[in-house]
Protein backbone atom coordinates (compact mmCIF):
# COMPACT_ATOMS: atom_id res chain seq x y z
CA UNK A 1 0.00 0.00 0.00
CA UNK A 2 2.74 2.11 0.46
CA UNK A 3 4.81 3.51 -2.47
CA UNK A 4 8.90 4.19 -1.07
CA UNK A 5 11.77 5.76 -3.52
CA UNK A 6 15.06 6.21 -2.66
CA UNK A 7 16.26 8.45 -5.67
CA UNK A 8 18.73 11.58 -7.32
CA UNK A 9 16.17 13.30 -9.40
CA UNK A 10 13.33 15.48 -7.55
CA UNK A 11 9.89 14.83 -7.12
CA UNK A 12 6.44 16.61 -8.29
CA UNK A 13 4.01 16.34 -5.27
CA UNK A 14 1.02 17.36 -7.36
CA UNK A 15 2.04 14.17 -9.77
CA UNK A 16 2.47 12.06 -6.55
CA UNK A 17 -0.42 12.90 -5.11
CA UNK A 18 -2.33 11.98 -8.35
CA UNK A 19 -0.78 8.65 -8.11
CA UNK A 20 -1.47 7.76 -4.43
CA UNK A 21 -5.38 8.80 -5.32
CA UNK A 22 -6.04 7.73 -8.73
CA UNK A 23 -8.90 5.81 -9.05
CA UNK A 24 -10.00 6.30 -5.46
CA UNK A 25 -13.26 7.98 -4.34
CA UNK A 26 -12.64 7.12 -0.39
CA UNK A 27 -10.11 9.28 -0.15
CA UNK A 28 -11.41 12.62 2.42
CA UNK A 29 -7.75 14.33 3.05
CA UNK A 30 -4.29 14.27 2.11
CA UNK A 31 -1.72 14.70 4.44
CA UNK A 32 1.94 15.97 3.11
CA UNK A 33 5.28 17.24 3.93
CA UNK A 34 8.06 17.91 1.69
CA UNK A 35 11.34 19.05 3.08
CA UNK A 36 13.53 21.18 1.66
CA UNK A 37 17.63 22.38 1.96
CA UNK A 38 17.52 25.68 3.69
CA UNK A 39 20.64 27.74 3.89
CA UNK A 40 21.07 27.52 7.57
CA UNK A 41 20.46 23.71 7.98
CA UNK A 42 22.09 21.79 10.37
CA UNK A 43 22.66 24.77 12.76
CA UNK A 44 21.10 28.23 12.55
CA UNK A 45 24.73 29.23 14.11
CA UNK A 46 26.62 27.71 11.36
CA UNK A 47 29.62 30.32 10.22
CA UNK A 48 28.63 30.18 6.87
CA UNK A 49 25.29 29.92 4.40
CA UNK A 50 24.80 26.06 3.20
CA UNK A 51 25.81 26.31 -0.77
CA UNK A 52 24.71 22.30 -1.13
CA UNK A 53 23.93 19.58 1.01
CA UNK A 54 24.90 15.78 0.14
CA UNK A 55 22.76 12.80 1.16
CA UNK A 56 24.81 9.34 1.55
CA UNK A 57 22.22 6.35 2.60
CA UNK A 58 22.55 2.67 3.14
CA UNK A 59 21.22 0.83 -0.10
CA UNK A 60 18.89 -2.24 0.60
CA UNK A 61 18.89 -1.11 4.18
CA UNK A 62 17.05 2.14 3.42
CA UNK A 63 14.33 0.65 1.76
CA UNK A 64 13.69 -1.91 4.15
CA UNK A 65 13.59 0.58 7.19
CA UNK A 66 11.50 3.03 5.20
CA UNK A 67 9.22 0.67 4.46
CA UNK A 68 8.80 -0.51 8.30
CA UNK A 69 7.91 2.76 8.84
CA UNK A 70 5.35 2.84 6.43
CA UNK A 71 4.32 -0.29 7.87
CA UNK A 72 4.24 1.59 11.12
CA UNK A 73 1.98 4.45 10.31
CA UNK A 74 -0.19 1.97 8.44
CA UNK A 75 -0.78 0.33 11.46
CA UNK A 76 -1.37 2.90 13.80
CA UNK A 77 -3.16 5.38 12.14
CA UNK A 78 -6.47 4.91 10.04
CA UNK A 79 -5.01 5.79 6.31
CA UNK A 80 -5.53 4.61 2.67
CA UNK A 81 -2.08 5.00 1.95
CA UNK A 82 0.61 6.79 1.49
CA UNK A 83 4.23 7.58 -0.06
CA UNK A 84 7.69 8.50 1.04
CA UNK A 85 9.97 9.40 -1.37
CA UNK A 86 14.28 10.30 0.01
CA UNK A 87 16.47 11.87 -2.41
CA UNK A 88 20.03 11.31 -1.73
CA UNK A 89 23.03 12.83 -3.80
CA UNK A 90 24.10 16.41 -4.03
CA UNK A 91 20.98 18.99 -3.10
CA UNK A 92 21.24 22.75 -3.27
CA UNK A 93 19.66 25.48 -1.35
CA UNK A 94 16.16 25.24 -2.59
CA UNK A 95 15.89 21.76 -3.82
CA UNK A 96 13.20 19.00 -2.36
CA UNK A 97 14.83 16.25 -0.01
CA UNK A 98 11.97 14.46 0.79
CA UNK A 99 8.09 13.94 0.62
CA UNK A 100 5.74 12.32 2.85
CA UNK A 101 1.88 11.95 1.89
CA UNK A 102 -0.55 10.04 3.99
CA UNK A 103 -4.12 9.71 2.61
CA UNK A 104 -7.05 9.20 4.84
CA UNK A 105 -10.89 9.28 4.54
CA UNK A 106 -10.93 12.15 7.40
CA UNK A 107 -8.03 14.50 7.94
CA UNK A 108 -6.92 13.55 11.25
CA UNK A 109 -5.67 10.01 10.71
CA UNK A 110 -4.18 11.72 7.46
CA UNK A 111 -2.34 14.70 9.73
CA UNK A 112 -1.15 12.42 12.43
CA UNK A 113 0.67 10.11 9.76
CA UNK A 114 2.38 12.81 7.95
CA UNK A 115 3.68 13.75 11.05
CA UNK A 116 4.64 10.22 12.22
CA UNK A 117 6.37 9.43 8.95
CA UNK A 118 8.83 12.46 8.76
CA UNK A 119 9.84 11.86 12.43
CA UNK A 120 10.48 8.34 12.36
CA UNK A 121 12.46 8.86 9.18
CA UNK A 122 14.58 11.48 10.61
CA UNK A 123 15.59 9.32 13.31
CA UNK A 124 14.91 5.26 12.12
CA UNK A 125 16.40 5.67 8.58
CA UNK A 126 19.87 5.70 7.28
CA UNK A 127 20.40 8.62 5.83
CA UNK A 128 23.37 11.25 6.70
CA UNK A 129 23.75 14.33 5.44
CA UNK A 130 26.90 16.04 4.63
CA UNK A 131 26.78 20.09 4.53
CA UNK A 132 28.75 22.12 2.33
CA UNK A 133 29.33 25.36 2.65
CA UNK A 134 30.58 28.43 0.82
CA UNK A 135 33.43 29.00 1.72
CA UNK A 136 34.36 25.25 0.62
CA UNK A 137 33.96 23.67 3.61
CA UNK A 138 31.79 20.90 4.11
CA UNK A 139 30.33 19.43 7.78
CA UNK A 140 28.67 16.22 8.50
CA UNK A 141 24.86 17.58 10.12
CA UNK A 142 24.85 16.20 14.23
CA UNK A 143 21.79 14.40 15.04
CA UNK A 144 19.16 16.62 16.99
CA UNK A 145 18.14 15.78 20.11
CA UNK A 146 15.05 17.49 19.36
CA UNK A 147 14.51 14.60 16.42
CA UNK A 148 14.85 12.18 18.67
CA UNK A 149 12.27 13.83 20.97
CA UNK A 150 9.91 13.69 18.66
CA UNK A 151 9.89 10.12 17.66
CA UNK A 152 10.06 9.26 21.01
CA UNK A 153 6.60 10.78 21.28
CA UNK A 154 5.13 8.17 19.41
CA UNK A 155 6.20 5.61 21.66
CA UNK A 156 4.59 7.24 24.39
CA UNK A 157 1.59 8.42 22.54
CA UNK A 158 1.58 4.64 21.26
CA UNK B 1 25.03 -22.38 8.56
CA UNK B 2 28.51 -20.70 7.37
CA UNK B 3 31.55 -22.24 8.10
CA UNK B 4 34.24 -20.02 10.27
CA UNK B 5 36.05 -19.31 7.39
CA UNK B 6 33.43 -17.16 5.66
CA UNK B 7 33.91 -13.72 5.86
CA UNK B 8 31.70 -10.79 7.57
CA UNK B 9 31.33 -7.53 5.13
CA UNK B 10 31.71 -4.77 6.77
CA UNK B 11 30.09 -1.09 5.69
CA UNK B 12 30.81 2.40 7.13
CA UNK B 13 29.19 5.31 6.41
CA UNK B 14 29.40 8.87 6.39
CA UNK B 15 32.46 10.59 8.41
CA UNK B 16 33.04 6.97 10.02
CA UNK B 17 33.50 6.14 6.41
CA UNK B 18 35.90 8.88 5.78
CA UNK B 19 38.08 8.59 9.03
CA UNK B 20 38.10 4.46 7.84
CA UNK B 21 39.19 5.29 4.02
CA UNK B 22 36.94 3.21 2.79
CA UNK B 23 33.04 2.26 2.76
CA UNK B 24 33.37 -1.66 2.57
CA UNK B 25 35.71 -4.59 3.17
CA UNK B 26 35.75 -8.46 4.17
CA UNK B 27 36.72 -9.92 7.12
CA UNK B 28 37.13 -13.82 8.25
CA UNK B 29 36.00 -13.25 12.05
CA UNK B 30 38.98 -14.42 14.57
CA UNK B 31 37.23 -16.79 16.98
CA UNK B 32 37.21 -14.58 20.03
CA UNK B 33 34.76 -11.95 17.96
CA UNK B 34 31.26 -12.59 18.96
CA UNK B 35 29.67 -9.16 19.12
CA UNK B 36 29.69 -6.39 17.70
CA UNK B 37 31.44 -4.23 20.20
CA UNK B 38 33.75 -7.31 19.79
CA UNK B 39 34.58 -5.77 16.50
CA UNK B 40 34.97 -2.21 16.95
CA UNK B 41 37.43 -3.25 19.42
CA UNK B 42 39.71 -5.46 16.74
CA UNK B 43 39.09 -2.66 14.11
CA UNK B 44 39.85 0.39 16.57
CA UNK B 45 43.10 -1.82 17.18
CA UNK B 46 44.49 -1.34 13.55
CA UNK B 47 45.17 2.13 14.27
CA UNK B 48 45.46 5.31 12.34
CA UNK B 49 42.05 5.75 10.52
CA UNK B 50 39.71 2.69 12.24
CA UNK B 51 41.37 3.91 15.88
CA UNK B 52 40.07 7.87 14.96
CA UNK B 53 36.56 6.53 13.34
CA UNK B 54 35.64 4.25 16.51
CA UNK B 55 37.28 6.79 19.72
CA UNK B 56 34.37 7.94 21.06
CA UNK B 57 32.02 4.41 20.86
CA UNK B 58 28.62 6.07 22.29
CA UNK B 59 28.68 8.15 18.76
CA UNK B 60 28.99 4.63 16.92
CA UNK B 61 25.42 3.18 15.45
CA UNK B 62 25.65 -0.10 14.14
CA UNK B 63 23.13 -2.70 11.76
CA UNK B 64 23.26 -6.51 11.74
CA UNK B 65 22.41 -7.56 8.13
CA UNK B 66 20.76 -4.43 8.16
CA UNK B 67 18.79 -3.90 11.03
CA UNK B 68 19.51 -1.15 13.94
CA UNK B 69 21.61 -3.32 16.34
CA UNK B 70 23.49 -2.67 19.66
CA UNK B 71 27.02 -3.16 20.16
CA UNK B 72 26.15 -6.26 22.25
CA UNK B 73 24.37 -7.93 19.63
CA UNK B 74 25.70 -11.26 18.38
CA UNK B 75 27.53 -11.54 15.08
CA UNK B 76 28.21 -14.59 13.29
CA UNK B 77 29.73 -15.39 10.06
CA UNK B 78 28.39 -14.15 6.40
CA UNK B 79 26.86 -11.56 8.49
CA UNK B 80 26.41 -7.71 6.93
CA UNK B 81 27.52 -5.40 9.23
CA UNK B 82 27.42 -1.48 9.06
CA UNK B 83 28.85 1.31 11.41
CA UNK B 84 27.54 5.19 10.84
CA UNK B 85 26.97 7.65 12.50
CA UNK B 86 23.31 8.55 14.13
CA UNK B 87 21.54 9.60 10.99
CA UNK B 88 20.49 12.76 10.06
CA UNK B 89 17.98 12.18 7.12
CA UNK B 90 14.58 13.41 6.86
CA UNK C 1 2.04 37.06 4.35
CA UNK C 2 -0.61 34.83 3.19
CA UNK C 3 -2.44 33.90 0.35
CA UNK C 4 -5.81 33.59 0.33
CA UNK C 5 -8.17 32.54 -2.60
CA UNK C 6 -11.83 31.62 -2.87
CA UNK C 7 -12.50 30.43 -6.35
CA UNK C 8 -14.54 27.60 -8.19
CA UNK C 9 -11.80 26.66 -9.87
CA UNK C 10 -9.24 23.77 -9.25
CA UNK C 11 -5.76 24.49 -7.76
CA UNK C 12 -2.40 22.76 -8.26
CA UNK C 13 -0.27 21.85 -5.19
CA UNK C 14 2.71 21.78 -6.95
CA UNK C 15 2.39 25.26 -8.29
CA UNK C 16 0.96 26.56 -5.50
CA UNK C 17 4.06 25.64 -3.35
CA UNK C 18 6.14 27.11 -5.74
CA UNK C 19 4.23 30.23 -5.55
CA UNK C 20 5.00 30.40 -2.21
CA UNK C 21 8.25 29.00 -1.82
CA UNK C 22 9.69 31.25 -4.59
CA UNK C 23 13.37 33.07 -4.43
CA UNK C 24 13.42 32.23 -0.41
CA UNK C 25 16.19 30.16 0.51
CA UNK C 26 15.31 30.19 4.34
CA UNK C 27 12.49 27.16 4.34
CA UNK C 28 12.91 23.97 5.01
CA UNK C 29 9.91 22.48 5.50
CA UNK C 30 6.57 22.36 3.61
CA UNK C 31 3.31 21.34 5.43
CA UNK C 32 0.43 20.49 3.12
CA UNK C 33 -3.15 19.55 3.71
CA UNK C 34 -5.61 19.09 0.91
CA UNK C 35 -9.46 18.27 1.45
CA UNK C 36 -11.14 16.27 -1.04
CA UNK C 37 -14.84 15.10 -2.11
CA UNK C 38 -14.99 11.28 -0.83
CA UNK C 39 -18.26 8.79 -1.88
CA UNK C 40 -19.41 9.18 1.73
CA UNK C 41 -19.00 12.76 2.68
CA UNK C 42 -21.07 13.61 5.31
CA UNK C 43 -21.84 10.48 7.44
CA UNK C 44 -20.27 7.33 6.34
CA UNK C 45 -24.36 5.74 7.38
CA UNK C 46 -25.57 8.19 4.52
CA UNK C 47 -28.30 5.90 2.05
CA UNK C 48 -26.45 6.89 -0.82
CA UNK C 49 -22.97 7.72 -2.41
CA UNK C 50 -22.12 11.06 -2.87
CA UNK C 51 -22.41 11.95 -6.44
CA UNK C 52 -21.77 15.76 -5.59
CA UNK C 53 -21.02 18.06 -3.55
CA UNK C 54 -22.35 22.39 -3.67
CA UNK C 55 -20.42 24.71 -1.60
CA UNK C 56 -21.76 27.81 -0.79
CA UNK C 57 -19.85 30.88 1.47
CA UNK C 58 -20.53 34.69 2.27
CA UNK C 59 -18.44 36.56 0.08
CA UNK C 60 -16.76 39.06 1.24
CA UNK C 61 -16.93 37.57 5.08
CA UNK C 62 -15.40 34.55 4.19
CA UNK C 63 -11.87 36.28 2.72
CA UNK C 64 -11.77 38.46 6.26
CA UNK C 65 -12.21 35.34 8.33
CA UNK C 66 -9.72 33.38 6.66
CA UNK C 67 -7.36 36.26 6.70
CA UNK C 68 -8.08 36.56 10.44
CA UNK C 69 -6.98 32.18 10.52
CA UNK C 70 -4.03 32.73 8.72
CA UNK C 71 -2.90 36.13 11.12
CA UNK C 72 -3.61 33.99 13.66
CA UNK C 73 -1.36 30.93 12.57
CA UNK C 74 1.34 33.77 11.51
CA UNK C 75 1.12 34.66 15.40
CA UNK C 76 1.00 31.16 16.82
CA UNK C 77 3.82 29.35 15.14
CA UNK C 78 6.68 30.07 13.94
CA UNK C 79 6.28 30.08 10.11
CA UNK C 80 7.21 32.28 6.98
CA UNK C 81 3.97 32.12 4.82
CA UNK C 82 0.90 30.25 4.51
CA UNK C 83 -1.52 29.90 1.39
CA UNK C 84 -5.19 28.85 1.60
CA UNK C 85 -7.52 28.04 -1.00
CA UNK C 86 -11.18 27.09 -0.56
CA UNK C 87 -13.25 26.49 -4.00
CA UNK C 88 -16.96 26.85 -4.00
CA UNK C 89 -19.74 25.92 -6.54
CA UNK C 90 -20.42 21.97 -7.17
CA UNK C 91 -17.64 19.78 -6.81
CA UNK C 92 -17.88 15.79 -7.80
CA UNK C 93 -16.35 13.08 -5.87
CA UNK C 94 -12.46 13.11 -6.01
CA UNK C 95 -12.38 16.90 -6.66
CA UNK C 96 -9.95 19.06 -4.39
CA UNK C 97 -12.20 21.29 -1.94
CA UNK C 98 -9.15 22.84 0.25
CA UNK C 99 -5.60 23.49 -0.19
CA UNK C 100 -3.79 24.50 3.35
CA UNK C 101 0.05 25.09 2.82
CA UNK C 102 2.31 26.17 5.98
CA UNK C 103 6.17 26.89 5.50
CA UNK C 104 9.04 26.52 7.90
CA UNK C 105 12.38 26.43 8.78
CA UNK C 106 12.05 23.59 10.27
CA UNK C 107 9.12 20.53 10.05
CA UNK C 108 6.95 21.20 13.26
CA UNK C 109 5.81 25.06 13.06
CA UNK C 110 4.70 24.14 9.15
CA UNK C 111 2.90 20.77 10.71
CA UNK C 112 1.60 22.29 13.38
CA UNK C 113 0.50 25.47 11.55
CA UNK C 114 -1.28 23.32 8.80
CA UNK C 115 -3.29 21.25 11.05
CA UNK C 116 -4.44 24.37 13.25
CA UNK C 117 -5.59 26.39 9.69
CA UNK C 118 -7.60 23.09 8.48
CA UNK C 119 -9.19 22.32 12.17
CA UNK C 120 -9.91 26.20 12.50
CA UNK C 121 -10.83 26.97 8.68
CA UNK C 122 -13.40 23.81 9.22
CA UNK C 123 -15.86 25.99 12.48
CA UNK C 124 -14.67 29.78 11.70
CA UNK C 125 -14.67 30.36 8.31
CA UNK C 126 -18.71 30.57 6.39
CA UNK C 127 -18.61 27.56 4.51
CA UNK C 128 -21.84 25.47 3.95
CA UNK C 129 -21.67 22.22 1.94
CA UNK C 130 -24.65 20.22 0.49
CA UNK C 131 -24.42 16.88 -1.04
CA UNK C 132 -26.23 15.74 -3.85
CA UNK C 133 -26.70 11.21 -3.99
CA UNK C 134 -26.45 9.50 -7.07
CA UNK C 135 -30.66 9.02 -6.62
CA UNK C 136 -31.20 13.02 -7.01
CA UNK C 137 -31.83 13.82 -3.49
CA UNK C 138 -29.89 16.07 -1.64
CA UNK C 139 -28.94 17.22 1.98
CA UNK C 140 -26.73 19.95 3.74
CA UNK C 141 -24.56 18.52 5.52
CA UNK C 142 -24.49 18.97 9.34
CA UNK C 143 -21.70 20.58 11.64
CA UNK C 144 -19.71 17.97 13.77
CA UNK C 145 -19.00 18.09 16.88
CA UNK C 146 -15.60 16.59 16.42
CA UNK C 147 -14.63 19.66 13.92
CA UNK C 148 -15.66 21.70 17.22
CA UNK C 149 -13.44 19.67 19.28
CA UNK C 150 -10.20 19.58 16.76
CA UNK C 151 -10.57 23.47 16.43
CA UNK C 152 -11.18 23.81 20.84
CA UNK C 153 -8.16 22.05 21.09
CA UNK C 154 -6.01 24.78 19.74
CA UNK C 155 -7.41 27.24 22.58
CA UNK C 156 -6.57 24.98 25.52
CA UNK C 157 -2.92 24.73 23.75
CA UNK C 158 -2.81 28.42 23.14
CA UNK D 1 -24.80 57.44 12.65
CA UNK D 2 -27.27 56.36 10.20
CA UNK D 3 -30.79 57.37 10.89
CA UNK D 4 -34.02 55.32 11.98
CA UNK D 5 -34.89 55.23 8.49
CA UNK D 6 -31.59 53.43 7.12
CA UNK D 7 -32.24 49.88 6.14
CA UNK D 8 -30.42 47.05 7.61
CA UNK D 9 -29.26 44.39 4.76
CA UNK D 10 -30.21 40.99 5.78
CA UNK D 11 -28.41 37.49 4.42
CA UNK D 12 -29.61 34.08 4.32
CA UNK D 13 -27.42 31.23 3.69
CA UNK D 14 -27.36 27.25 3.09
CA UNK D 15 -30.67 25.63 4.82
CA UNK D 16 -31.99 28.87 5.74
CA UNK D 17 -31.85 30.90 2.54
CA UNK D 18 -34.30 27.86 1.35
CA UNK D 19 -36.89 27.88 3.51
CA UNK D 20 -36.46 32.10 3.59
CA UNK D 21 -36.70 31.63 0.12
CA UNK D 22 -34.38 34.64 -0.53
CA UNK D 23 -31.42 35.41 0.01
CA UNK D 24 -30.86 38.84 1.16
CA UNK D 25 -33.43 41.54 1.57
CA UNK D 26 -33.51 44.63 3.23
CA UNK D 27 -35.20 45.94 6.05
CA UNK D 28 -36.01 49.19 8.29
CA UNK D 29 -35.55 48.28 11.85
CA UNK D 30 -39.06 48.24 13.93
CA UNK D 31 -37.61 50.95 17.34
CA UNK D 32 -38.18 47.67 19.00
CA UNK D 33 -35.56 46.18 17.55
CA UNK D 34 -31.92 46.49 19.14
CA UNK D 35 -30.52 42.99 19.21
CA UNK D 36 -29.86 40.16 16.69
CA UNK D 37 -32.74 37.85 18.79
CA UNK D 38 -34.85 40.62 18.56
CA UNK D 39 -34.61 40.39 14.52
CA UNK D 40 -35.08 36.79 14.75
CA UNK D 41 -38.41 36.69 16.54
CA UNK D 42 -39.68 39.69 14.49
CA UNK D 43 -38.61 37.93 11.21
CA UNK D 44 -40.34 34.42 12.89
CA UNK D 45 -43.81 36.25 13.21
CA UNK D 46 -43.82 36.56 9.37
CA UNK D 47 -44.81 32.65 9.77
CA UNK D 48 -44.52 30.62 6.38
CA UNK D 49 -40.71 29.97 5.48
CA UNK D 50 -39.62 32.71 8.19
CA UNK D 51 -41.40 30.37 10.94
CA UNK D 52 -39.55 27.03 9.14
CA UNK D 53 -36.54 28.63 9.03
CA UNK D 54 -36.15 30.13 12.65
CA UNK D 55 -38.11 27.44 14.70
CA UNK D 56 -34.86 26.25 16.21
CA UNK D 57 -33.05 29.09 17.34
CA UNK D 58 -29.91 27.20 19.23
CA UNK D 59 -29.40 25.81 15.52
CA UNK D 60 -28.65 29.28 13.79
CA UNK D 61 -25.37 31.08 13.62
CA UNK D 62 -25.17 34.92 12.72
CA UNK D 63 -22.68 37.28 11.72
CA UNK D 64 -23.08 41.52 11.63
CA UNK D 65 -21.09 43.28 9.52
CA UNK D 66 -19.77 39.86 8.62
CA UNK D 67 -18.37 39.09 11.73
CA UNK D 68 -19.66 36.02 13.79
CA UNK D 69 -22.09 37.41 16.55
CA UNK D 70 -24.23 36.47 19.29
CA UNK D 71 -27.89 36.64 19.35
CA UNK D 72 -27.54 39.45 22.16
CA UNK D 73 -25.78 41.28 19.82
CA UNK D 74 -26.83 44.77 19.48
CA UNK D 75 -27.85 46.02 15.61
CA UNK D 76 -28.66 49.27 14.25
CA UNK D 77 -29.79 50.60 10.73
CA UNK D 78 -27.12 49.95 8.24
CA UNK D 79 -26.03 46.89 9.54
CA UNK D 80 -26.01 43.95 7.51
CA UNK D 81 -27.16 40.99 9.48
CA UNK D 82 -26.21 37.07 8.04
CA UNK D 83 -28.56 33.81 8.98
CA UNK D 84 -26.60 30.80 8.77
CA UNK D 85 -26.52 27.37 9.96
CA UNK D 86 -23.08 25.93 11.75
CA UNK D 87 -20.55 26.34 9.15
CA UNK D 88 -19.46 23.07 7.45
CA UNK D 89 -16.34 23.90 5.33
CA UNK D 90 -13.00 22.68 5.15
Amino acid sequence: MATIKVQTEDFDVSREIAALTAGRSDIGGIGCFVGVVRERAGADQAPEPVAAMTLEHYPGMTERAIARIAEQAEQRFDILGCTVIHRVGTLRTGDNIVLVLAVSAHRQPALDATAFLIDWLKTKAPFWKREEFADGSGAWVDAREADDAAAERWSRDG
Amino acid sequence: MNAPTTPVTILYFAWIRERVGRSEESLVLPAAIATVADLIDHLAERGGGYASAFVTRRTIRCAVNQEFADQSAAIAPGDEIAFFPPVTGG
